[in-house]
């Protein structure tokens, strides 16, 4: 808790730094509301605009988690079987490019028309967004490897199997960390984007809305959400690296 | 505001023995599709034994899902479904929401643009379709006036008041919407209609539109569907206000007072000058799909009698 | 019986030639030693019988098969710790058991005990000294269960005392167990004061330039390092990788 | 060139094969061509349509390379003084995560004013889009320092700027291209959406004009020079890589 | 004049105390070696005097100036090699001068020459054996313009007739240039033959548990190693560390 304070106070004031310049940056440019609402503006839409926005929450909180997951879940698989099998790596690396530069809307039509408007097509498209770096983070994490102890764990008589679980995973982990970081920054935004399937609640509706009748506020509102979803599973990743990597020296020893 | 999710809560038993039926909006919802809510909040889909669900749908556009079937029912325009149908997608136009062509050229007054013949050397600002230019040239030729001397800049998804912020002259807009919204912040506009200028190009936009397969497997569905959406819209015109309410209901997140500015200005375009709401004639058809294939903006001609129906509107 | 066999071994890197027709033959349960100058070819000649370099020329037998780029076969102690930084002592110790799927928590808490090491089980290596890294390395190759380990330097970085006593032990542990072992050293007294016969290898390209067999009864006690005896074969010894060296420069 | 055939046969059989299928999915089950076209039809597009796709290709690929060349240039340039001032780094790090949660929408009313429908605005979009993947990568590669070197080079006096150069950053190289090949694979699609921003010429522009009067097939003939731009600049990444980085071993004296 | 002057440092890691109240003098152009059991602290020590570690209490003075935690004073020689895996063996060797921006390619040559490297100049780390790193290492500090040289363990990993003449071309370098050498090592007989001084470190916590000061005249020639006298010494140095290590057990 009380890291937490003292790590917290940088990033804070640099924020509300930021919020004072944009302030004075709106009233002295006198930029019009509907342009680009003041901090001020947007805490009042935030303060009173509650009942519009809290059933968006939960939806889209809901589809990044999953999506996520699901999405490192499958990073991993990738990774970890293109590691394995390099004979597929070859083959689907090309594949893999060209999973990321499919419009969506290309992709949009294709899946509602497959899997309707339910969550599925939804967390496609963010699986879509999330799976790619982590997997690229990995392979690479899985290439940088000790010689000495890889040839250790050969002249020991370690299976692929060992060797990958032993050796390589765990020597991919601080990479494979931060590929999930990267995944976890836009997969709030991957589950915007994703409700423009069509759906009827989720920050991404309520951007979308909020655009059209001309309501900059809201649609800040809903930015700051999508900022602060970001920050809170960045946040718990973080833990969970601290959790997973703790072998590493601590730099209290050492000065600096 | 849950309603076109879950129906009212209160007959949700009702619900049961009711037909389900998709509705895919153009994009988000607004005054264009009042009645559509009304019908719904009223309870006129149910009484027709109808449970719809409205949809938006992002970039999965409404002729893509209708002409799928993955919803029965969508809101498009006479441009969207005349291309769509010479790439032999088969959609049909079942009403038109508005009769008359309510968009046309917007600029700031002090600009002085009141007919075409002033676009001559000013910017237009536009998303780069070749109909935007074929248009413009269409109006400057009822004035004698020649396109060349119009520069015309590609804005991208940038909205008329942005644009307007980059020395664009004029922006073409949906005057029940965005020349709204301009009355509210008090920027005078001048409109140039495209309705005033040229018949051709009084289209109907929106209509609503479902495919070929349906009106041939289910015409009852069709025709209970438009009775309800025809006395949505019908109460729409009644009482503005009433049914603005309604949207902003449904659709909290609406600008309230947008919403009710543009209700009042559209409720009385809806039937206009029509003998009944939703009516939609031939001639409209066919002269807009001729003059787009004047214009090189078609590769086929449209067989115009199928791409709309009269057939299920209530008497 | 012979453990194993070198057969005309011959290796190069890129257009260098490293070892050239290296024959030798390890007898099951002997204790013999390889000296030769550095960058030899000494650590080479471990990963070719290890398996993880294919010779140019020339097989390697183990227990009469052909293990010519097979592995496992050895219990492997590598010139450098090579310890997992994310495993503790315990964890890394246990590694070439868990490999061969056999475990001895026990046996390994002893055997870290014996090294020096009590106490730092949950350590992790960056909180070790170079020689208590090695002494864990060395730890993992006896724990691990094959019957001939290879090991390369093992004693470098120890202390004179703590060296002997490593020693002393690795001979009891050999003596005990009957294990087959093959060990580089730069050491003349610990080649001798250890094993039963002593290879050495000419400078680059790396051939055996000559087999001792060391003379000395066993168990071996402490007293034989200072008698004439053992320094004169130290001397030989001395003289015969000299010999070589010289031509070197 | 030899090893281009033969590091290319794979990912090629690949797709060759992913198009066989494809080809007989659109056939058997009758799916619509403006739905999902075949190869053959996008193919015959492809060769017939050049005059229509052909000047918006340049457009598109100048945008792409000044993008991700300024997007590396500034991702370095962040990473480097995120790591260099840890003070920095605490403050700033929720910014990066802000700045890749800004979407698009928001951005472009605002990018249009303050920059107009030129180049800029468009380009400051693929630069947001790609520096985050390049700044994270660099900051995880230069944790990750062999202990040993290190203090070697701070007992001999090296200073800040020396651990750098000497240190730090060649041993960041290798994460820093991972990072940059994440980049170099989202820059394309960032090229396209940037031209939402209004542009007269450009993939994105063809493709948009091509989904609104329905051919499909067009669209698709856009991606799939969305996906051969995206390769070749990974191509030329990778090749870059290797010329970087040589003195990792070659493995061809080590089995397998 | 006192170089380097050790002032009652001590220094513990979490709640191990590893060094004790260690004070010694370095003059001026003095050989010193430090002798220590495994795991006493003799590399921590060097990381104090290097700057990299700061003593819980004590202090440092070099060239009559306070330097405890500055950098920057020593030319050092890890334990590891510590070689850079993306630089060649020419560059690698030139770092210490780099950092202090002088450059004398020649020299670089003529030493990797002198120590057996030539034509390695353009290989890259893993292409070369353990002793031949160690020996780049080795070179690298050499080149350093420091005035003080710390060498932890530079030979450990050398055949002894590689590391004969490495030592006799330190000593000829250490006379020419007249630099001042700290010398950490685990092999007596090198002690005796290099130093003026042998500092003997007690197990944990460490402290200086004596000091010897050898007799022997230089320039030495090789034949003293065989000396009873040498090897008199060598027994009571011996005698003096085996004295606390027992006590370890
Ligand atoms: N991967 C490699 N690529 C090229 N040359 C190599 C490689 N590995 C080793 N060598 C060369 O092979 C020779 C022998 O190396 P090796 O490690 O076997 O020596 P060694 O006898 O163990 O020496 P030391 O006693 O110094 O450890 C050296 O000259 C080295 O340069
Ligand atoms: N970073 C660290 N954290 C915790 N303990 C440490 C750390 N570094 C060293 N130690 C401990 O300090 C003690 C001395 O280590 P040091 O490396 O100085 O020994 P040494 O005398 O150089 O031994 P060797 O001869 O084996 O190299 C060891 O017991 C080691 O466990
Ligand atoms: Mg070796
Ligand atoms: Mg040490």
């Amino acid at each position: 808790m009380k890291t937490l304070i003292i790590k917290g106070w940088r990033p804070t004031s640099v924020l509300l730094l930021l919020f004072i310049i944009w302030e004075f940056f709106v009233k002295i440019f006198n930029i019009e509301q509907w342009l680009l609402p003041s901090p001020s503006h947007i805490f009042i839409e935030l303060v009173h605009g509650t009942d519009v926005y809290l059933e968006h929450l939960w939806p889209t909180i809901q589809l990044c988690i999953i999506g996520l997951l699901l999405g490192c879940a499958i990073g991993i698989v990738t990774g970890t079987i293109l590691h394995i099998v390099p004979f597929l790596r070859e083959a689907f690396y090309p594949l893999l490019i060209i999973s990321q530069n499919i419009p969506i809307i290309v992709l949009a039509p294709l899946l509602v028309i497959w899997f309707g408007f339910g969550m599925l097509p939804k967390i496609i498209v963010i699986i879509l967004v999330c799976f790619f770096p982590i997997t690229i983070a990995l392979l690479d994490g899985f290439k940088q490897i000790d010689r000495d102890i890889m040839n250790y764990m050969k002249m020991a008589g370690a299976t692929k199997k060992q060797i990958f679980w032993k050796l390589e995973w765990p020597n991919a982990l601080p990479s494979l960390f931060s590929g999930i970081k990267i995944s976890a920054t836009y997969s709030v935004m991957g589950a915007v984007i994703s409700e423009w399937l069509g759906a009827s609640k989720g920050i991404g509706v309520y951007m979308q809305l909020s655009q059209s009748s001309f309501r900059t506020d809201r649609v800040f509102v809903a930015i700051i959400f999508i900022i602060l979803i970001s920050l809170l599973l960045l946040g718990a990743i973080m833990m969970f690296e601290k959790w997973m990597i703790r072998w590493r020296p601590r730099e209290e020893n050492n000065r600096e | 505001g849950n309603n076109e999710q879950e129906g009212s809560p209160n007959n949700n038993e009702s619900n049961e023995g009711l037909e389900k039926v998709k509705l895919v909006l153009d994009w988000t919802p607004n005054t264009n599709h009042t009645g559509l809510y009304v019908a719904q909040d009223k309870g006129f889909f149910e009484e027709e034994g109808l449970d719809v669900e409205i949809i938006m749908p992002g970039e999965a556009t409404a002729e893509n899902l209708v002409a799928s079937a993955q919803a029965d029912f969508g809101i498009s325009y006479q441009e969207g479904v005349t291309l769509a149908r010479t790439q032999d997608i088969p959609l049909v136009s079942i009403a038109a929401i508005i009769q008359h062509n309510t968009s046309g050229f917007a600029s700031l007054k002090e600009q002085n643009i009141t007919s075409p013949k002033d676009f001559e050397g000013k910017t237009y600002g536009g998303w780069g379709s070749p109909i935007e230019a074929a248009v413009i040239e269409s109006l400057m030729k009822q004035e004698k006036a020649s396109i060349d001397k119009v520069e015309i800049l590609n804005v991208g998804n940038t909205d008329f008041f942005t644009a307007l912020q980059q020395n664009i002259d004029f922006f073409w807009i949906y005057y029940g919407w965005t020349g709204i919204e301009a009355e509210m912040r008090e920027i005078p506009i001048n409109m140039v209609w495209l309705a005033d200028y040229s018949e051709k190009l009084d289209y109907y936009t929106p209509v609503i539109i479902t495919n070929e397969e349906l009106i041939s497997d289910n015409p009852e569905t069709v025709r209970k569907f438009i009775a309800a959406v025809a006395k949505g819209y019908e109460f729409a015109i009644k009482n503005p206000e009433e049914a603005a309410n309604l949207l902003i209901d449904a659709v909290p997140e609406l600008d309230a007072e947008l919403v009710r500015k543009s209700q009042e200005w559209l409720s009385a375009k809806y039937q206009d000058d029509a003998p009944r709401w939703g009516e939609q004639k031939l001639e409209v058809w066919k002269n807009y799909a001729d003059w787009m294939f004047e214009n090189g903006l078609m590769e086929k001609e449209l067989e115009a009698e199928k791409a709309f129906t009269n057939e299920f509107l209530p008497e | 019986m012979s453990k194993l066999v070198l057969n005309h071994i011959t290796k190069s890197f890129g257009n260098q030639k490293i070892l050239y027709d290296v024959t030798f033959t390890v007898k099951e349960g002997e204790f013999i030693s390889i000296l030769g100058p550095s960058g030899s070819g000494k650590s080479t000649l471990f990963n070719l019988i290890g398996g993880i370099l294919l010779p140019d020329k020339g097989s390697i037998q183990f227990d009469g098969k052909e293990i010519t780029g097979k592995r496992g076969f050895i219990s492997y102690m590598p010139q450098t710790p090579a310890l997992m930084p994310w495993r503790n002592i315990l964890d890394n110790v246990l590694l070439g058991q868990e490999i061969a799927r056999k475990h001895d928590h026990k046996k390994a808490y002893e055997m870290l005990e014996k090294a020096g090491l009590k106490g730092y089980e949950k350590h992790f290596p960056y909180e070790l000294s170079g020689g208590m890294k090695q002494r864990v390395s060395f730890i993992r190759s006896l724990l691990s269960p094959q019957s001939l380990i290879c090991l390369d330097e093992p004693f470098s970085a120890l202390d004179e005392f703590t060296r002997f006593e490593m020693q002393k032990w690795l001979l009891s542990i050999w003596q005990e167990y009957k294990r087959t072992i093959l060990f580089i050293t730069h050491n003349i007294d610990e080649a001798l004061y250890l094993s039963d016969r002593i290879i050495v290898l000419s400078n680059k390209p790396a051939t055996v330039q000559k087999e001792f067999i060391v003379p000395f009864l066993r168990p071996r006690k402490e007293e034989i390092l200072h008698s004439t005896d053992f320094l004169q074969w130290k001397k030989q010894i001395y003289d015969e990788i000299k010999k070589h060296s010289v031509n070197k420069h």
